[in-house]
């Protein structure tokens, strides 16, 4: 039974600032691609709307609305939020109220780590993947000393943490690392440092308008003619295009979706960018359209819009979409796919618009994210 | 001699405050009916909020642009007092006015000797040290805030759990902070603290302690606001770095301008209107501070008394 | 010397910036007397006032009132211990009303100014005093203006009778009468002569007509220093003061003031 | 050679970097400085028009094809003339109320400029290229400077030392300054000052879109750039000293000097550090460093 | 000689600050060379007549005519540009301007002007205080700063208002030496003035006002038979 014979979603995130173009509007017009092909590829019956709401990357307004839209609005499932702090507070609530929650924004492994619960889901990329996916490719091929810059607050910390862990995995080495209060225009101070630590690798721990300027001032400043090179840990494809492949060129980066994948994603991508105004999709928007196939897929089998019985019924059922494949979800929330580690084109190898990307390597669904055997998910059983 | 009116003196007459204060306690009693309970509760830890600023600078004249220090300090010690602790709230709300006002003593101290713009400034400073300061530290998450504060029971007995229970308890704070407020401004205090406002030099002279009165004012100021902000981060059980932010500080100064500076009505509804806007606007976007911006403007250009202001002016009686 | 100084300064020094304003002032105000100050202009008169008040700091000397050194005092002591001033432009709390202006005065003395949780009704109790005091001053048919709406004259009388209200043992006024038409200044002139009848007053005044009326004793300040003393017939023979401040010898008993 | 374990080779970059971010602080607090002084008002909107200068000198680049020497000067006078625009139909009816309202006044012409480029060109930044002939760097032996910044320093300089002499030691400048106190006084003296106040608001919102464009080639263009500026540069005008020219431009250098040492000894406490040390000033120096009381 | 020049004219002169109406119908007359005399008592409007001159009141109606120009509408500004030297009741000395800024910050209007030595001469104190902020003058000190800036600057028609107000007896005997000078050389003075013993041999012609309307003009001769009606009205 559906609750008010509609299924309700709510797509929350950051509408005007620092990752509305990651997510924002077209994390929404991804939730609305979903329900149209998913309607139209199963003839399914179900009533389905979209409302959408700015968190402002502040997570008392985010459990605001969404205690609100619990509440009162008849909301079954909140799909996007970017910005770990305010996908922590919703996966928290969706869990007290026996709701949904699935999450694509957020960069946090801890929404299936030690945070996680029945009621959240967690799809496109997090932490542990990205540190994972950069550090270990990078040590790999000979960048083994790292100084990282890092964002002064709790996402640009795990992510530290985390890239640090795999660097000295894999027997690479810390050489020194700064944190830069949050946000910060200027790098260059911290660049001077990074220069003078002869690192080969230095690690960019942030995240939006931080990773662009450092980047940016690290070109003015000549630190990748001077040898050194730099590692994006959360570098999206929007933040590439507004750098320009010439100060992107060579910064190597992990995401789990590119547009130019395969013939699936170019066609979405077409029809993103014909709704979009000509932005093209990022990781994040991929994931919202994903895990909303997926979600439906899950209503229809469990025959009702339950948050708990749905989040089940998803983790039962394989998943199978146009954008990241066939995958699964784990028991610990965590949806498992492959990743790709990226280098950015020079300009000469850019035939166009968004044509930004190399693929360096694949790695598989089962090593791309944090093996269950480490999580602390209290939902796994040892 | 040239003849002089020879008034009487003016019967004060507060009756139509008081009906106006009827007015509201009915609309927030049977408010929740219709609206949801948790949105009033906002609006009503807002309205403190604005009523504890209001009565340092409409009163008292002194624009503090640092009150979301109290604000969040409150915040972050009821959340704490409340999980870590294991509180009850009301002692948990009572501790972190505590802080508050304890907070507010040792930076008024500095700050009060300074006027004008430079006594905003210097509280900016403050609420930017006192930002840092819970940036930093590990007790307040940081960015995440304290999540997941368990309302508890009010006094070991009533469930807060109960959203009918809390609002009665949110309401009774309000109200009871509002009262204060309204003593206040109406009382010797008051008095000398309205006298200070208009001619320092002449009260000193007068042989008033002006930093004295100052420093009391926002203590209490600073000790309401925190009630409101320890009140809120029980409502929804989270304290985050939003509300220490100075854009808090400066919302304040929104609601408190929109709704009449030196009102005392005006606090209260000038927060029930943005709170809304915010509430109701919040899928638009960059759109929110867009009208947020308009109202300032058309605030500052048309409507310099603000809703209840304009209002009293118009009725001739202090609202 | 066997007279009661109510106030005294002892070598008072106030230096700006290396130019001394005020220049080893030994100053003794009588109790019970009308004491003027008065000298050319810049003369350090109004510095004078700032000292004794403590709204400036002395660079050196000492200030006494009633036997205490108040040297190290702040403003809002002082005026507790009984010295309160008028300032050169005149100052009202503009925004209340009359009656609410001198209550302010009379508050100070109930010990409850600090009480905000009571009352403001509780100030009632002062209406009648302060009443008392408008008529001494002749506003009684005004309390209930707001002190902004009153004429220039009037302000001056609002100004002294919320002086009046702290029952200040030296009052200190600058310039009391200036900027009024003739029948403000016979009025506030008559207003200080009743007032002084009781207490000790200090004041600064260039209008000669005044100071020869009421004054008791004259003291002749130039150029931060005390060049003359005296009750009013024998400052104004003296030719350094008919020199630096009168002018002209011929009417020496007029003044410059009609 | 170390200094508190410090190379002093690299010491030296390090104050230099301090004394480029200087640079930007001090243009945006002269503007500051400037509006605040002649029209005590308290400019909010400076942060958004330093926002307008890039976007201004970006759109220039990208739709008009105008390059970076001519948007230095263009620029400027647009933005300017928007801000007489903005002094004609609204700052002019506030000049006799209380601070309090051009601060907030301004404060809502903030929200809404920045909302509207926010919804226009969302929030991530746009590139600007440096201008070719400042492309590369110079090897000072100690550091590798980037010829831009270098020459961020020498413009900001000569600005700045120019507006201080315009008005502090000419004719113009006392009329600005004597306007400030009583302005009706002085236009009964027979100065036009209306107009002139005009063409003051013009010239501090041109120094901010002056900023504006030469922050383009380092930072990303973005609606946002100027929301978090605005704080500090606010903090760094009321250490020198409300209103004071020189104040703000020498606070301006040397504050950032002290959060370029900070960066490198506590860097987690550098965006708060001015901030402490406003607290201390205004504690000890209640008018600011360089400010008269009134 | 020649019928006398008109230097100014006003008629029908109302004048409000924001709601309130302080000028209710005002007509003067001034020729060149003339010393004229406002007197009444506080409030009666004698600084707003002599603001309203300037343009420097809220609003006005009515007909104020300067050397021929008809100058009701104009801004003050414009007006002052026509020769008029403005020394104001409050004294306006600006803080952020030293002394000798404070004097020489008027702009020259007029050729002819007193120069900055003669200023000093006149004022000794000025000189020696120079380079103080001017409003760390005492206050007399700032009345004769105001009085002696607009000397500099050429206008041969000031208006003066209360200028005697605060000083020593002996300045205010200079002061009234430096008008009858200014006279002698041909310059048109309107003067307000509560201080009737200083402006009674100064002027050629006096107006008394009452409530915002001039009550009664008469000229110097006239004194003496008009006492008994000053009396009445300003209680002299
Ligand atoms: N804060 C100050 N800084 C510098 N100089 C000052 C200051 N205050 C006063 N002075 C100077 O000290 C001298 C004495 O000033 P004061 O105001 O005491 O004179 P006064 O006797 O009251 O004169 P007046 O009769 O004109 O009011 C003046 O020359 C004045 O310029
Ligand atoms: N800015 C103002 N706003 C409102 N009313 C004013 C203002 N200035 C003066 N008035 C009022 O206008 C009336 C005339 O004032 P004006 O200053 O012209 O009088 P005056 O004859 O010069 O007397 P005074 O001796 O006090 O200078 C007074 O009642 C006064 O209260
Ligand atoms: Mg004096
Ligand atoms: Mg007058």
């Amino acid at each position: 039974q559906i609750s008010d014979g509609i299924v309700k979603i709510g797509v929350l995130n950051d509408m005007s600032g620092l990752y509305s173009d990651i997510t924002g509007p077209g994390s929404v017009t991804a939730a609305r691609m979903a329900v149209e092909d998913y309607i139209k590829a199963t003839k399914s019956t179900l009533k389905v709307e979209i409302v959408s709401a700015d968190h402002q990357n502040k997570p008392d307004v985010g459990s605001n609305v969404a205690r609100q839209w619990y509440d009162t609005d008849k909301v079954d499932m909140i799909a996007d939020v970017p910005t770990s702090s305010v996908g922590l507070a919703i996966a928290k609530l969706s869990a007290d109220k026996g709701k949904l929650h699935v999450n694509s924004g957020s960069a946090t492994a801890d929404l299936t780590g030690k945070a996680c619960n029945a009621n959240t889901i967690h799809w496109a990329y997090d932490t542990w993947m990205l540190a994972n996916g950069t550090g270990k490719a990078i040590v790999k091929s000979g960048g083994d000393t790292w100084f990282f810059l890092t964002a002064d607050y709790a996402f640009g910390q795990a992510l530290e943490r985390d890239t640090e862990a795999v660097v000295l995995k894999n027997g690479g080495k810390v050489v020194g690392k700064v944190r830069t209060p949050f946000p910060t225009q200027d790098f260059s101070s911290f660049l001077l440092q990074a220069q003078a630590s002869k690192a080969k690798i230095i690690g960019l721990a942030n995240a939006g308008g931080d990773t662009t300027n450092s980047i940016k001032q690290a070109a003015e400043f000549g630190i990748t003619k001077g040898g050194q090179n730099l590692a994006g840990l959360l570098v999206f494809l929007p933040d590439v295009h507004s750098l320009g492949l010439n100060i992107a060129q060579g910064l190597k980066l992990t995401e789990t979706f590119y547009w130019d994948l395969n013939d699936n994603t170019r066609a979405f991508t077409k029809r993103f960018a014909a709704a979009q105004g000509g932005k093209y999709p990022s990781m994040v928007q991929a994931g919202v359209y994903s895990s909303v196939i997926h979600y439906l897929k899950a209503v229809d089998a469990a025959k009702t819009d339950d948050g708990t019985k749905v989040a089940a019924k998803m983790k039962e059922l394989p998943t199978d979409d146009p954008l990241f494949g066939k995958g699964t979800v784990r028991a610990d929330g965590r949806k498992i796919h492959p990743a790709y580690l990226f280098e950015v084109k020079k300009p000469a190898e850019s035939k166009g618009p968004y044509d930004y990307y190399k693929l360096v390597s694949t790695i598989p669904a089962n090593e791309a994210f944090r093996p269950l055997a480490e999580s602390e998910c209290p939902l796994v059983k040892k | 001699m040239t003849t002089v009116p020879t008034p009487s003196i003016k019967a004060q007459s507060f009756t139509h405050q008081w009906v106006a204060f009827a007015i509201m306690v009915l609309v927030l009693a049977i408010a929740p009916i219709w609206v949801y309970p948790i949105f009033l509760m906002k609006v009503m830890c807002f309205a403190l909020f604005a009523c504890a600023f209001n009565l340092l600078i409409g009163f008292g004249g002194l624009l503090s642009f640092g009150h979301a220090m109290f604000l969040g300090t409150a915040g972050y010690a009821a959340a704490h007092a409340a999980k870590v602790w294991g509180w009850n709230p009301e002692l948990a709300v009572l501790f972190a006015t505590g802080c508050s006002a304890l907070l507010a003593l040792v930076t008024g101290m500095l700050a009060i000797r300074r006027q004008g713009i430079y006594f905003a400034m210097i509280t900016l400073a403050f609420s930017q040290m006192v930002y840092f300061f819970y940036l930093q530290t590990p007790f307040t998450g940081g960015e995440d805030g304290i999540q997941s504060v368990p309302r508890g029971m009010l006094f070991g007995l009533f469930d807060l759990n109960d959203n009918t229970a809390m609002y009665m308890f949110v309401l009774a704070i309000f109200l009871a902070g509002f009262a204060l407020i309204w003593r206040i401004i109406y009382s010797p205090f008051g008095q000398i603290l309205k006298a200070i406002r208009e001619n320092q030099d002449r009260a000193i002279s007068l042989g008033y302690d002006t930093d004295m009165f100052k420093l009391i004012a926002f203590v209490i100021s600073g000790a309401l606001a925190g009630t409101a902000g320890a009140t809120k981060s029980l409502v929804f059980q989270l304290a985050s770095l939003t509300d220490v932010h100075w854009s808090m500080s400066g919302e304040v100064v929104l609601m408190t301008l929109l709704g009449g500076l030196g009102t005392l009505f005006g606090p209260v509804l000038g927060a029930a209107v943005i709170v809304s806007m915010q509430n109701y606007l919040a899928q638009f976007g960059a759109w929110v501070t867009i009208i947020q911006g308009v109202i300032f403007v058309v605030c500052v250009l048309a409507f310099r008394r603000g809703i209840i202001g304009e209002i009293a002016n118009w009725i001739k009686k202090p609202l | 010397m066997s007279k009661d100084f109510i106030l005294e300064t002892r070598e008072l020094v106030k230096e700006f910036k290396g130019f001394v304003a005020v220049n080893s002032v030994n100053l003794g105000v009588q109790r019970g007397q009308i004491h003027a100050l008065i000298g050319p202009n810049g003369a350090g008169k109004t510095t004078v006032f700032n000292l004794l008040t403590k709204f400036l700091i002395p660079t050196k000397g000492q200030i006494v009132f009633n036997g205490h050194d108040i040297t190290a005092e702040k403003p809002s002591q002082v005026a507790r211990r009984g010295i309160v001033r008028s300032f050169q432009i005149s100052a009202t709390f503009p925004n209340l009303t009359v009656m609410e202006n001198v209550r302010i005065g009379l508050q100070r003395a109930t010990g409850t100014s600090l009480h905000f949780w009571r009352s403001e009704r509780s100030l009632n109790q002062l209406n009648d005093k302060a009443m008392a005091l408008l008529d001494e001053v002749d506003l009684g048919g005004m309390a209930d203006l707001t002190a902004v709406e009153l004429p220039y004259g009037r302000k001056r009388a609002l100004e002294i009778a919320t002086t009046l209200a702290m029952d200040p043992e030296l009052m200190l006024l600058d310039e009391p009468t200036q900027g009024m038409g003739h029948e403000d200044v016979d009025r506030v002139t008559q207003l200080i002569k009743k007032v002084g009848a009781n207490r000790t007053i200090l004041m600064v005044e260039h209008n000669m007509n005044v100071v020869s009326k009421i004054a008791d004793t004259i003291s002749v300040l130039q150029r931060g220093q005390v060049i003359a003393e005296g009750p009013y017939a024998v400052v104004s023979q003296n030719p350094q003061v008919l020199e630096a401040y009168m002018g002209t010898t011929d009417n020496q008993l007029e003044g410059a003031h009609g | 050679m170390e200094i508190f374990g410090i190379p002093s080779q690299a010491l030296f970059g390090q104050l230099l970097i301090g004394l480029i971010n200087g640079s930007f602080y001090a243009l945006l607090s002269l503007g500051l400085a400037v509006i605040f002084g002649l029209l005590n008002i308290i400019n909010f909107t400076h942060g958004a028009q330093y926002m307008l200068g890039a976007f201004v000198a970006y759109l220039g680049l990208t739709k008009l094809g105008i390059n970076y020497w001519v948007a230095l000067v263009v620029t400027p006078l647009v933005v300017g003339a928007t801000g007489m625009l903005i002094e004609r139909t609204m700052l002019k009816q506030l000049y006799k109320l209380d601070h309090l309202y051009g601060l907030l006044l301004t404060f809502g012409l903030a929200l809404i400029i920045q909302g509207l480029f926010r919804h226009e060109f969302g929030s991530s930044g746009m590139p600007y290229p440096v201008p070719e002939v400042f492309k590369g760097a110079y090897n000072t032996g100690f550091m590798f400077l980037p010829k831009y910044r270098a020459w961020v320093i020498v413009a900001s300089l000569v600005v700045c030392l120019s507006t201080w002499y315009v008005i502090e030691r000419t004719k113009l400048g006392a009329y600005l300054r004597a306007a400030t106190e009583n302005p009706s006084l002085v236009q009964a003296f027979g100065v036009n000052v209306p107009r002139m106040i005009t063409l003051t608001y013009g010239f501090g919102v041109g120094l901010a879109a002056f900023a504006g464009v030469m922050a383009a080639p380092i930072y990303q263009v973005n609606p946002t750039m100027g929301a978090d500026i605005i704080i500090v540069v606010f903090a760094v005008v009321v250490i020198g000293g409300m209103g004071s020219i020189m104040g703000a431009i020498l606070t301006g250098f040397g504050l950032g000097l002290i959060e370029g040492l900070t960066k490198v000894f506590y860097p987690e406490a550098s965006s708060t550090v001015i901030f402490i040390i406003m607290t201390i000033v205004l504690l000890i120096k209640p008018a600011g460093l360089f400010g008269t009381q009134k | 000689m020649a019928e006398p020049k008109e230097m100014l004219r006003i008629s029908n002169l109302q004048a409000w600050y924001g709601e309130s109406h302080i000028l209710h119908g005002v007509d003067l007359t001034v020729n060149e060379g003339e010393v004229v005399t406002l007197l009444g008592r506080n409030g009666a409007g004698r600084t707003t007549t002599v603001k309203s001159i300037l343009g420097l009141v809220g609003r006005r109606t009515g007909s104020i005519t300067i050397k021929g120009q008809e100058t009701v509408n104009w801004a003050p500004h414009e007006i002052a540009k026509l020769g008029l030297g403005y020394c104001p009741e409050e004294r306006g000395i600006f803080s952020a301007l030293t002394c000798e800024e404070n004097l020489l910050l008027p702009p020259v209007i007029a050729p002819n002007g007193m120069s900055v030595e003669e200023i000093y001469d006149m004022f000794p104190n000025l000189l020696e205080r120079r380079n103080s902020p001017g409003t760390r003058l005492s206050g007399g000190e700032q009345q004769m700063l105001a009085v002696g800036r607009i000397l500099r600057t050429g206008a041969r028609f000031l208006l003066l208002d209360e200028i005697s107000e605060g000083l020593a007896p002996v300045i205010v005997q200079a002061l009234g030496r430096m008008i009858k000078a200014l006279k002698a050389k041909g310059f048109t003075i309107i003067m307000v003035e509560q201080n009737f013993r200083f402006a009674a041999p100064l002027a050629d012609r006096f107006y008394v006002m009452e409530h915002g309307q001039m009550v009664e003009s008469f000229t110097s001769q006239e004194l003496s038979s008009k006492m008994g009606m000053l009396n009445e009205y300003l209680g002299v």
